[in-house]
């Protein structure tokens, strides 16, 4: 087989349980996202840019749609005959099922899968954070450092690090010291979650660390500081622009609501870095003689005989005459009735919001779920 | 799975929607924002079953080839089925030559080869839903041997110019074909579909070829009009025929009916595209819209009434766009009002203040250029 | 979302351990036939070529190369917008992971998944099974008998029908009993484990069968007697052709000789439904000055220098000057070096055979397998 | 990732595959059994990194475009990069004006949105393998222009006739182009693949479009000669310029040298192509089969010497085939002998008893024929 640069191993394992009724049905990483996507969208987008062809995912938890979602790897044109997206939940072994017990346990569990790729280097990525980036542009990176890992990092200000896993450099920006959630923070460089790594030398980390009784089997917490302590040269690449993590139904409003702000920096209309999708069936959006459409985001399939005011609609949403939405986000297939008036809500896939179940959040509090429908496939 | 091979001809010379087809094949035609003309066909082959499709193109196949693809986005599996798009196999000396006749005569050897008995033959411009299946069934329970989609109207002054008319015996045997010159007002219009046999086809084919290279399949089948059994069945529904500038405009303007849009729209019939991935639309804060479709990937910040924009569409501040079809990638500058004006892709309206054409002559506005 | 007529779910668990040291990395449908096939295969090309759309996969055990193989669901172009290749593995639950514990139980598990395709019926396939059929003339005969239940059936010798579910049928061929290897059979129409459900009353089946503490949740065992007795409409579909279960060794190898027999009833030539598989990298066959090849069924991607009498080469392999394969079947990659001999054995994939791994096997001995290589993605 | 264009222009007319490509388009070519010749050329910039991809085609591109499809096959990430088959956007009023300055002239506007630096221009009949990241870097580490491609060759008598030849100074800047008659033995050949900014070919295509419309890419260069530095860069390995009937059939004993496939099929650099779902090839009792190369699919029970056959091709009992190329379908009948012949698709001889070409005049059996 011919060698492939670097395979990408996305770790989309996550419950996030901080989600509600959101992921009672999904795995965190297939949550809907700015009028069109999912979260998974992004690092698979991001792969698919970066010229990566193999991509694995590591899922867990309830993840048949996450699993039959990222299998069409047509989405991402990652269905060349030499690439693809493979999915990766924990497997029968003969000593009976496994769990993935941390982020390093599940590559660890897949050692034979990336080996089957012989790559030279392979990329760690997180299913749930929504940014661009360009992997290759950070395997130059690699190369030029002659790295044997490298760290993507963001620069947040001191405050903030102490919620981060943190990187102090020396001037070159080599890691000199991980430490995760400092109290007193000494940089202010935020690991992403984005490592590549030389196989080799992560393999046997990897195989090293399955011995250790008292790991956690953890990327931040074992391997990182077991290879700064074998002296290994570990560099910080500073990635610069738009990065969300979003853990809690609060972050999720805000990334929503940071796609209508004037200074987008996330800018999904790139058309040189775009990020692909599933293209579900919609007509055109319909945009009705009643309706009232101001700094609003809205996807294709919707129909708008109400008025919306600062908010983002998802596919194949209906706000009928007289509804009043603000503030809000409304996932795919809602329906928001006649005379129903939300503010600072989000409305899951597939729910029905009748007049009764109007709800007005105020600024100061936080923003509210509503979530009747369900997840479907396809 | 309907036992058809589905065939879409080219349109005949009477068919000109001015500049917007001198730029692209019918098949490629924007419509709707978001839509080709030929998506309206080809999804009516695809949920019916039909998964072999023939699309004859006159010129230009580039734009086609590349919307239709391997028919993925149509639901048509590319390892049991095939959306073939043929084209110039043999040359014509002279372009009056390249009949819709001609051109399954020059891809004959794809017709013979087909394994599927019966043919759908249809035509790009004619815009409507229907179920093949259902209609093929009626076919072969008529005993027919050529059934025409047909649709009666009496609208026949104002729409359907051109097409061609039937004249129906009362066993609804098609007696008669004629043209569409807009004087009476209800005539049963011909949706330039056909259902028979595909070896009645073969025939039909080479004997028209034989009689004069000239010939379309209309004529073919004018021709046949008293040796065989032809049939209409009517169909239900709306129609619309691309046919001018004119109509192009018209069929837009009718779309923005909400229980049209319904009708059409309907989430078991989906008219199915190729995306591409474009972001939603954003609309600014002093976007004021009204009675619209949009496609994905605009920006709004003006005001937009009655009108259709494809995707990428930019309507800056203060500008107005009223009764007006924008094709994908277009701009208006800010402050500048737009009246029942068809503007190409990539166009730009910058400079002049008013743009404005009327509803019998709407305005069309070259592909790539700046005014 | 459209209705789908019918929904096929493959049951492809099967561990295989008769396949010995060929199974050891992979599961038995994964498992080469045919110079350049996999078992399942089969079952998906005639899901495509049925006009199929939606297919299932039940997988089990260690089948992270069967999960990505059908993964790859364009290889029979199933990839199209509202078809696909469905990977579901047993899934992790709220009280912990679940295994399949039977055929039926498979399915149970996943009603949520058939449930979200709204299908009107459930085609229910073997994953191990060589054969060709067009499941879309049974949904016909399903339609035609308003049936509940269709069956696919084999006609076999009385002498063979003990080893099959058999079907006892009235002269419409409705099934009236059904015995599971019957000591004295009163019927050679052998179930091949091809099943068409109306999905509302196998829905309901399989849940009252999950009550039941004695069933061992099994479509010979517990749901087709059930129906019978309930006086479910059961129809026999009598299936011409050939039909192979390919458990063992021995039945592996017939079934690959059987390729090369003047009557191969299988066809694979035939346009009109051709089987699909893997596109692999490979050059046209080779056949040198000193090639002797008679009565061979080769991929290509071989070279053949050596002697090759009835036998089948799978894609890339390499029979060196001087080699003699006799009555064998080399399965992808392997090599067969110059001097090594060898008569009715099974190479496994990526082998080597040097002379001292000569062997020749006697004609009333059973089939021997040699396998030194290893599995590979991609 | 290369940050460059490839681009294959058409052939000049100078180059001809007797009745083969009267058939179709030379990209489409049947080679080795189971290739296209643009398979080589696509799969040098898919193996190189290059996903944007430019393929310029004289007539009947239907051929092209279904075998090209998305570029799956070849690695072509289709939502990141694009095979792009570029055809008649322009219509020439006679095919003589219809040289590749004038095909890239019409399709300008791909050329300019194109992101990339750099192009590579190539052409799909010169068959060779090169890594496109090394050339560029090379390219770009010389201060050249324009880095010409070139073989040298002691063969020039009998190999690469008509091909266009190099003089170069003694820093391997290029002096002169001519053109390979045959009359020398030694030579350097241009492999008609051109590295340059594409800045400078968007300057070229312009300024040889005003120059004359009957100027190709390489008259283009020639002028340039003089101004522009321009230099090789020698290709190492095998090449073979197809551009007759006779270099196709010497192209095809030659591969039937297992060191010269075991170059050219090298696994770290595949050769890709569209997969047929053929079934494996069957060899019967009686086969006799000796130095050769076979697709999939064919049945034989015959004798086949020093021969190459392509898919689904049958041999009968008693037949004898030596020295010959059967492209894919043909049937070659009981007791029948064939030499030297290139039998074009579907074609079968089932009554002539033999057939006999030569080295220098290989027999040419034309597509579907029958004798």
């Amino acid at each position: 087989m011919k060698k492939n640069n670097m395979v990408a191993m996305i770790l989309a394992g996550g419950r996030g349980t901080r989600l509600e009724d959101l992921t009672g049905k999904i795995a965190k990483p297939a949550v809907h996202y700015g009028g069109k996507y999912r979260i998974i969208d992004f690092p698979l987008s991001n792969c698919a840019n970066s010229g990566i062809k193999i991509v694995g995912v590591l899922t867990q938890y309830e993840s048949v749609l996450l699993n039959s979602y990222v299998a069409q790897d047509h989405i991402w044109g990652l269905d060349t005959k030499e690439s693809g997206v493979y999915v990766l939940p924990p497997r029968e072994k003969s000593d009976g099922f496994g769990l993935y017990r941390g982020t390093a346990d599940a590559i660890t569990q897949n050692i034979d899968f990336i080996d089957s790729f012989d790559p030279e280097t392979v990329l760690i990525l997180s299913g749930d954070h929504i940014y661009k980036m360009d992997y290759d542009a950070m395997y130059r990176f690699h190369k030029n450092n002659r790295a044997d890992v490298s760290i993507a990092v963001l620069e947040v200000t001191l405050k903030e690090a102490s919620r981060f896993g943190i990187m102090n450099t020396d001037q070159h920006d080599q890691i000199v010291e991980f430490e995760e959630k400092p109290k007193q923070p000494k940089s202010n460089l935020a690991s992403m979650g984005v490592y590549i790594f030389n196989w080799k030398l992560l393999r046997k980390t990897l195989l090293d660390d399955l011995t250790l009784e008292k790991s956690s089997h953890d990327f931040g917490k074992d391997i990182i500081p077991a290879l700064i302590n074998d002296g290994k040269r570990l560099f910080a690449y500073r990635f610069k622009g738009y990065w969300k993590d979003v853990g809690t139904i609060d972050s999720l409003w805000e990334a929503n609501m940071d796609l209508l702000s004037t200074r987008n920096e996330l800018d999904l209309s790139d058309p040189s870095w775009k990020i692909y999708t599933q293209d579900v069936n919609a007509f055109p959006q319909i945009i009705g003689e009643s309706a009232d459409v101001k700094n609003a985001y809205v996807n294709q399939g919707c129909v708008v005989l109400g008025q919306v005011h600062n908010s983002v609609l998802f596919t194949n949403v209906t706000i009928e005459e007289g509804a009043v939405v603000k503030d809000c986000v409304i996932m795919p297939e809602a329906v928001i009735r006649s005379g129903a008036k939300l503010e600072r809500v989000i409305v899951g896939p597939h729910s029905e919001v009748t007049p009764q179940l109007s709800k007005v959040v105020k600024a100061n509090e936080p923003i509210q779920l509503i979530a009747n429908g369900g997840e479907h496939h396809g | 799975m309907a036992n058809a091979l589905g065939i879409i001809l080219f349109e005949n010379p009477s068919v000109d929607v001015a500049g917007l087809t001198a730029h692209r094949p019918m098949p490629a035609l924007s419509f709707l924002g978001r839509y080709r003309l030929v998506d309206f066909m080809i999804s009516n082959f695809s949920n019916s079953g039909i998964n072999h499709i023939h699309v004859h193109v006159k010129e230009k196949p580039r734009p086609v080839y590349e919307h239709l693809g391997t028919g993925r986005h149509y639901n048509i599996n590319s390892k049991k089925g095939k959306i073939r798009v043929l084209y110039g196999e043999v040359e014509t000396l002279n372009k009056v030559y390249n009949t819709d006749i001609f051109s399954m005569m020059s891809n004959i050897s794809f017709l013979e080869e087909d394994k599927n008995e019966y043919v759908i033959v249809s035509s790009s411009y004619m815009v409507y839903t229907a179920n093949f299946e259902d209609l093929l069934h009626t076919h072969i329970g008529s005993g027919a041997d050529i059934s025409i989609i047909s649709h009666s109207t009496d609208q026949a002054k104002d729409k359907f110019l051109h097409c061609d008319t039937l004249t129906l015996d009362k066993d609804k045997r098609v007696t008669g074909l004629g043209l569409n010159l807009g004087k009476v007002k209800t005539r049963t219009i011909s949706l330039d579909t056909y259902i028979l046999k595909k070896s009645l086809l073969l025939k039909l084919i080479k004997k028209g070829y034989q009689t004069s290279s000239l010939y379309w399949f209309n004529n073919v089948i004018r021709d046949e009009l008293d040796h065989l059994n032809i049939r209409v069945i009517p169909h239900r529904g709306h129609v619309f025929a691309i046919n001018s500038l004119q109509a192009y405009h018209q069929a837009h303007m009718e779309f923005l009916n909400p229980v049209l849009l319904r009708d059409l729209f309907n989430s078991n019939w989906p008219i199915l595209t190729r995306t591409n991935d474009s972001e939603p639309t954003t609309y600014c804060d002093k976007a004021i819209v009204s009675n619209s479709i949009i496609a994905n990937g605009c920006k709004i910040s003006g005001t937009v009434i009655n009108s259709v924009l494809g995707r990428g569409v930019v309507v800056e501040e203060g500008a107005v766009v009223v009764n007006s079809i924008l094709l994908h990638q277009t701009t208006i500058g800010p402050g500048i009002h737009v009246e029942h004006v068809v503007l190409d892709k990539y166009s730009s309206i910058q400079h002049v203040k008013e743009l404005k054409g009327s509803k019998v002559n709407p305005l069309y506005v070259t592909k790539r250029d700046s005014i």
